[in-house]
């Protein structure tokens, strides 16, 4: 036994707060994150609520959970294992304890360890007292009591006082990591501008944890020293936020108003919320009575010469399937969010997954080719949005963009670029003053055609879902004009390799095994890589953002390596979709249809597995 | 929107040959609304006709307009996404009964609550014209149709009734061939801001014709149809003897000048501009005879305008003007 | 359907954890339901019951019956399939204001027109609760909610209104914690023959606590809400000294008995079952106080019993018993 | 020059009907091919109407056709090129006359080559006159003013005697293939039962047409001897029709009511038109307001324990979607029928594709394992409707059915089977008196759920669209159990290859190239196989009706040729998806996508292509 309280330096560590969903626990995240990220740690974050209804306080299904890595070197995921756990109730515990490392600290109200609480959860003795925790460094502490002391003379009630239990907590994570108090200060100051009261007591209650950790004997506390991090101004960000601010960065940069059309679906509602919220950017939110709807709208306003966009998750992508249709036919550019979410049917509503790829690809009648792109962290959701708004609108055709529950709803520092340093998007709007307007006649040299749009001037035209006469835009029902349009269309299509970078590979360019991820598993598969790598095994890592077209060196690639490891969250859509365009690389599948990550020890193990075959 | 435009309707016919069967009502509505269109003194570029799919919904083709003939249904939120995206555009939206009110119903009560400033031309021939004739939802009890061979025995919704019941700010009923009052209503429509239905019996003489000859018959159709306008008495009939009156309770019913001491003064005057919707409600419901003319039409605020003026609004005194301002406001952090 | 059973409310309970917010107005529903359905004297395995998705739609795991959880948005055409399939069920559809009336509106109107014997019960709080707080298509003009931060500048369904124009033979309206009005409008919808639209008044505690508070409001309630029944006074008033009258020309007063000499008997008698729906369409859309109870309840034919009927007249006079009278009927030749 | 007048004796002959869409045509078509089938022919018809709007009276848009292959032999399809053409205007003159064979024979109406005729369709001069038609036997009759005369003093109105000139073609048309005219004798005498007189002017034109001919000098006419046929009872049959019949044969086999919930579609709608008739025996038809109700309410059917089945085409499926999902997840029993047509979007829909496969594979979001099966002829819909129907029942599961315009409207003899010679269908409906019902029990040793509905006492239950857990049924977001009941809903579709029979190979069992369609294309490729093989070339030919699961000793076919050649009317769809599956074969395919089908011509000369490299 120590006698000093020593300080554990770490490279990274991750911490994870519990409680009910009443209890605050989103809020206590936030705030731990963002002081980390100010005191230049990096950070990501995974919320995990709990499933859509609320359930009865205390029970198992209603924990809600937030976790941070916070760390001094590059970190790409929430982390699999947590050496911090803080725990509000007995639900809390009894959901996450096996995520605590052996050795891990424990925070823990033990005043919510009431018989009526463990008996909510069928816990038949309280693990506090009975069990054996010799494993861990556990703090239990008198949280609720605590609060109640600390607030009793403060001027608020006590419904209001036992809703400060998290902020006690978040004391102690704080004085656990020597956190700075200011910025949380701060924020509830200017939060509660018109009710001082209430922001004292709450940081009274942080104060009190701060404290109580400060007079602790024999605890061992946490160091994370600062990263060494690119310079630059950062945020914090998810990646629906993120998602909505690249669709109206691509809006600015081609000059247009946005227009969202979209029904709330989670967990892709945030992004409409967002959206409406930035009226300040001029945005147009159109919240439609149904998917079905929600695209056509958008499609009408891409019609109207708007940067059009429509926002779901899987179940509303199948609804939008026949309008997706009429973006293809019509050729108007319209940018498809679908933030995946555990399937089929309305499955695991609040889970992520990946399992609308092939949904994505081929979900609809007749040969309808188009993009596909997918982003693979929170904040690149923003980079791939706008990218997504880029190829739409310069190629005048719909892109889907897949993102994940995960990476939506999970927070990394961003590094905020400035508008002036990105890409420029130039529109196919036909410019005013020409004679004549002919709708599907190709710009040269592509097979793009010019969008006129109603209030243009001699321009008329009429478009719709019926097969297009080449050129002209008129109806045919002609067999050859069919196939040649049915090609344009593809053609269209597969020219935008040319418009996107190659495809990158960590590590070494040919060997015997590659690993692959597509979208949002990219943070757990580099660092699952990494640390393999780090163990001097001979592996490489490619990650996949441009589903469809492929970037234009995917097959050189594939060609170097003895055996290719697709992993990914669904049965292995990817993995099909990559042997119907290469049939000679020799591809093999790690799949988790968990409707959870993996976790980089997963990973790690079933790479080696192939290592050592 | 307007401005000094001299067209004739022959600057709205396009180039593409009319494909409607020889006799169908769809002929005589299309004249009405090029003769009407070149009345409204809008920019020829500045009208948007929005359909959906059927015989009615190849409309677009046959007008010198920005047209879109979209899919099965979605007539309703396609319209409503070009207005709200550009409230400055003239927005027509071509559809039919099944168009409009079997797979598209939804979008349809959905753009008269929200009274987007679209012009719906409903083109109810009781029919799947296109599908080659299975029965709609305006297709009478009984019919029988190459769906429903024993008849159906489905109830016919009353569009009428169903548009006031949704909210409706504008509610009119024509005859395909009354090309005239016709072009009288979809003038109102252009003026009318908001939702404007229109619903047209339109007759398809393959699968169903004749379903309104009871109205229409030459013979009789005096007696069996009125055309009201605002402000004046309710009177119709061969020898303009008939009108309608109230009733003690509710409801309207139709009387004979000099029958029982009725006389002309105690007709009823029509009020299209009322915002209760009883009186609406009760004419549209009306049987015979069947009302045409516009039945209501009210104020009530524009959806598409009002999203328009919410942006203004909130643009006017946010201190985020555009895409740096927002990605660097609230809490950011700086790394040097 | 109707045989000796002898079930309390508990015998509808399922084993499930009743997963709604504490305060929501879902559970005294739940309770209504539940001890309603004990007094239909319906054996418990004759109970479909079909939701959608929403917090309501949870519906179906509480109730000790058949139960099917679907997809947002088709309860109606769900149910409506139930139904026909098999009209000896006793079939209820639990829904919301999200499901039935936004993504679900289209099924809504037709199971409505089509007049299917399904029991509807519609909660609506105003809000889409389960995807966290979006304004629905019954949220308040200007409601500040996740969706519309700035206020929505959408204009309300008024869901009675809707049902009648799409020609509801039966609508009521309850209020949440009026668990008893509400047993009685349970037990009234069982027995009615086509379509029950019931909308429930229900308080979502979390994302749009006390909507409807000017009615409920324990104070003034009574004030503010009146419960109607078919052949009865439309009275109302703490102290019962209010009530409704007709107007002159179109519509419903409220009026106080004493005040210019109106007198208990110049009120209004309800009349639930007359076949015009004008008295109901006002009752429907009256704002203060709001009409609960029975509003409309007509005998009109239902879907699921013609279409059987149809089938039977059919094939009593058939000669095709069977697929193979079927198959070797017509024109066929023999190749010996 | 013959002075006699020859008869040609052929082993098949193609005849085609066409005129304006107000000419009667179809009717024609109809007659003429009844009376050959019950003249102990094979027939094979192609129904070819025109686009869907009925174009102005005399254009090409408007012209009508009906296309018959009569032989006395194994005939396949509806004949490439034509050996008589009949026409009755203009435009079916401009638009068929490609389509005649050199030497072959054309009747038209002189009578209808007006210049405002020609004008109509562009013709500046008349081509019975001014064209060199010397390659033809020529048949320039004057139909209009025979039908006039004939029927001058008959009692109906000139409206009627112009309807009429269809009759004196098809009399023209039964003289030249010396077929007997009783059919059609009683066929009016029947339908005009009440009025005498219109059957009576019928006839009357027919004989008139038959005696024209009979005057003919030196014009040669054709016999096809009777075929050698199967002994049995015949009936002509189109793929809707077919389909129509066989879930109704699946739905009396299982015992139990067809519903079948749908909404008009081409060139889907006759299913729901056949099946609104069929109240005889006891069929339900819900029309219901669009595609998603209409699988709804069959969803709500078969929850309540009918055999449902919902009919469309392509854009009506991709709005199916997220409903097929529901069943997918509930484990209920459903048909799902696709009569495909020309794609993306309202596309081309009077035409034939096979462009839905894709998205009846993957269409939806989540991993959703559906099975897929496809006719290939007109007649064998009924077959596999059967089929889909068995398979649905007995596995619990949705099942969709693909068949394409081109079989659906298409006819060809069906010997019809009795009832009692059908394979029996076991349906999963729990018996009733079980004092326990767990929806989600397997039975033992296969992946399948019993079935209990309501009205079951003791067996009421809640199913829906979350994850349901093992066992149990209820609402589960538990990772591992999803992950489970994802492979377990995979593995019942997957153990479906047993219940199907083995692929069967047309030819030597292993070779240089094997020839492989699915669908619709079953009898062009047939054709073209067969008759490379008369011409002793060394090709194998094998067509897939069961797509998902495939035979079980699919790989082991493939496996046998060096390669292997996939035709279909799509960009590859089947090619690609046979490469996700089986990575170790050399597949290269041949594509169509004009709306129509392959000709014998073109597949053969592909074929040839492959034989030789
Ligand atoms: C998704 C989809 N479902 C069905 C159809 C087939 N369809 C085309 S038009 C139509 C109905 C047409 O009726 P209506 O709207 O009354 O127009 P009309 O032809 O009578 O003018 C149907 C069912 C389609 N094109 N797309
Ligand atoms: C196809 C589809 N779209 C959207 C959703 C998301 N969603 C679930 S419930 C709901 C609205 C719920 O509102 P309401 O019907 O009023 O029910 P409440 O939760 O208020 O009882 C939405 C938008 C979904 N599950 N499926
Ligand atoms: S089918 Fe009917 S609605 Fe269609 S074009 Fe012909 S007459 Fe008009
Ligand atoms: S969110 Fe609202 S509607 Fe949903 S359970 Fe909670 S209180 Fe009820
Ligand atoms: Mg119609
Ligand atoms: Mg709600």
């Amino acid at each position: 036994m120590e006698t000093q309280k020593p300080i554990i330096e770490k490279e990274h560590v991750v911490i994870k707060f519990a409680g009910d969903s009443g209890d605050g626990i989103q809020l206590t995240g936030t705030q731990f994150s963002e002081t980390s990220a100010l005191m230049g740690n990096e950070v990501v974050t995974f919320p995990d609520y709990p499933a859509e209804i609320r359930a009865p306080k205390g029970t198992i299904g209603g924990v809600s959970g937030f976790q941070i890595n916070i760390g001094q070197s590059d970190i790409n995921t929430p982390g699999d294992y947590v050496d911090v756990l803080v725990v509000l109730n007995p639900a809390a515990y009894k959901a996450n304890m096996h995520w605590l490392k052996t050795g891990g600290t424990l925070i823990v109200d033990k005043d919510a360890f009431t018989d009526k609480n463990l008996e909510k959860v069928g816990l038949l003795k309280n693990p506090l007292t009975d069990e054996d925790l010799s494993a861990y460094q556990v703090i239990s502490a008198p949280i609720t009591s605590m609060t109640q002391e600390v607030l009793a003379d403060k001027e608020i009630d006590r419904k209001d006082i036992l809703r400060s239990r998290n902020m006690v907590a978040l004391g102690m994570a704080y004085w656990l990591f020597q956190r700075d108090l200011s910025y949380t200060e701060e924020y509830f100051r200017e939060k509660f501008k018109k009710k001082p009261e209430v922001a004292e007591a709450n940081l009274a209650a942080i104060k009190a944890g701060y404290n109580y950790g400060e007079n602790l004997q024999f605890v061992r506390s946490y160091k994370v020293n600062r990263a060494k991090i690119e310079k630059g101004t950062y945020r914090n960000i998810n990646g629906n936020i993120a998602t909505t601010w690249g669709l109206l960065a691509a809006a600015e940069k081609a000059g247009l108003q946005l227009f969202l059309g979209s029904y709330p679906i989670t967990p892709a509602s945030d992004i409409l919320q967002e959206m409406a919220k930035r009226k300040d950017v001029g945005a147009i939110t159109f919240q439609a009575e149904d998917e079905i709807a929600g695209i056509s709208t958008a499609i009408g306003a891409s019609f109207a010469g708007k940067f059009a966009c429509t926002s779901t998750s899987g179940p509303g992508l199948a609804l939008k399937s026949e309008a997706i249709n009429l973006a293809i036919m019509t050729e108007l550019p319209l940018v498809i969010v679908d933030v995946q979410r555990g399937g089929p049917s309305t499955g695991l509503p609040t889970k992520t997954e990946q399992s609308d790829l092939l949904q994505a690809l081929w979900g609809r009648n007749g040969d309808s080719p188009i993009p596909v792109i997918a982003a693979s962290s929170p904040s690149n959701c923003f980079e791939f949005a706008f990218i997504a708004g880029k190829i739409a609108l310069e190629n005048m055709t719909p892109v889907i963009l897949l993102t994940d529950g995960f990476i939506a709803n999970g927070t990394k520092p961003w590094k905020i670029p400035k508008m002036e340093d990105l890409p420029s998007i130039t529109t196919r709007l036909k410019k005013e003053g020409d004679s004549e307007y002919l709708p599907y006649k190709r710009i040269e040299g592509t097979m793009i055609r010019e969008w006129a749009v109603p209030g243009m001037k001699n321009y008329e035209h009429r478009n719709g879902g019926l097969e297009k006469v080449a050129v002209t835009g008129g109806v045919s029902y002609d067999p050859i004009n069919h196939e040649v349009m049915t090609y344009e269309r593809l053609k269209k299509v597969q020219d935008i390799e040319h418009q996107i970078p190659k495809q990158k590979v960590h590590g070494p360019q040919s060997g015997k095994l590659l690993v692959v991820g597509w979208g949002g598993t990219y943070g757990h598969l580099l660092t699952a890589v990494q640390e393999l790598r780090e163990e001097k095994m001979d592996i490489s890592y490619t990650h996949f953002n441009y589903i469809n077209p492929l970037p234009s060196n995917t097959e050189e690639i594939f060609s170097k390596y003895e055996k290719i490891l697709i992993c990914e969250m669904n049965t292995g859509q990817f993995f099909s979709y990559l042997r119907t365009l290469f049939p000679h690389n020799n591809f093999v599948k790690y799949t988790k249809v968990q409707g959870f990550p993996f976790t980089i020890t997963e990973l790690k193990n079933e790479i080696k597995k192939h290592l050592e075959e | 929107m307007e401005t000094n435009t001299n067209y004739t309707f022959k600057d709205f016919k396009s180039s593409a040959e009319v494909r409607w069967c020889p006799g169908c009502g769809d002929i005589a509505i299309l004249k009405a609304v090029q003769t009407a269109f070149a009345q409204m003194n809008i920019p020829k570029e500045k009208f948007a006709v929005i359909s959906g799919i059927g015989c009615s919904s190849r409309f677009p083709y046959y007008m010198n307009t920005y047209g879109f003939h979209t899919i099965h249904g979605r007539a309703g939120a396609i319209a409503s996404g070009v207005k709200t995206a550009n409230p400055d555009l003239s927005v027509w939206q071509i559809t039919g009964d099944g168009d409009a009110l079997a797979i598209g119903g939804n979008h349809f009560i959905h753009e008269i609550r929200r009274n987007v400033d679209v012009n719906v031309l409903l083109f109810n021939n009781g029919i799947y014209g296109l599908t080659k004739g299975q029965y709609s939802p305006t297709s009478k009890y009984g019919q029988k149709t190459k769906s429903s061979p024993y008849g159906t025995v489905e109830h016919p919704f009353n569009p009428g009734e169903l548009s006031i019941g949704a909210g409706a700010s504008f509610f009119a009923r024509g005859i395909d061939v009354n090309v005239n009052d016709n072009i009288d209503i979809l003038l109102a429509m252009e003026k009318h801001h908001g939702i404007a239905i229109f619903e047209i019996l339109q007759n398809c003489v393959i699968f169903n014709d004749g379903a309104y000859s009871y109205y229409t018959d030459r013979e009789t159709k005096d007696d069996h149809q009125i055309f009201i306008k605002h402000g004046e008495k309710m009177i119709f009939g061969k020898n303009k003897d008939k009108g309608l009156m109230l009733d003690k309770n509710f409801g309207i019913k139709v009387v004979k000048i000099g029958e029982n001491g009725v006389t002309e003064n105690d007709l009823l005057v029509h009020d299209a501009k009322i915002m209760s919707p009883i009186l609406h409600y009760q004419l549209a419901g009306l049987k015979d005879p069947v009302v045409t003319g516009v039945i209501r039409s009210v104020e009530i605020e524009c959806y598409d305008y009002a999203v328009h003026k919410q942006i203004k609004d909130v643009q006017s005194t946010s201190k985020i003007k555009n895409m740096n301002d927002l990605m660097f406001s609230g809490t950011t952090w700086t790394v040097e």
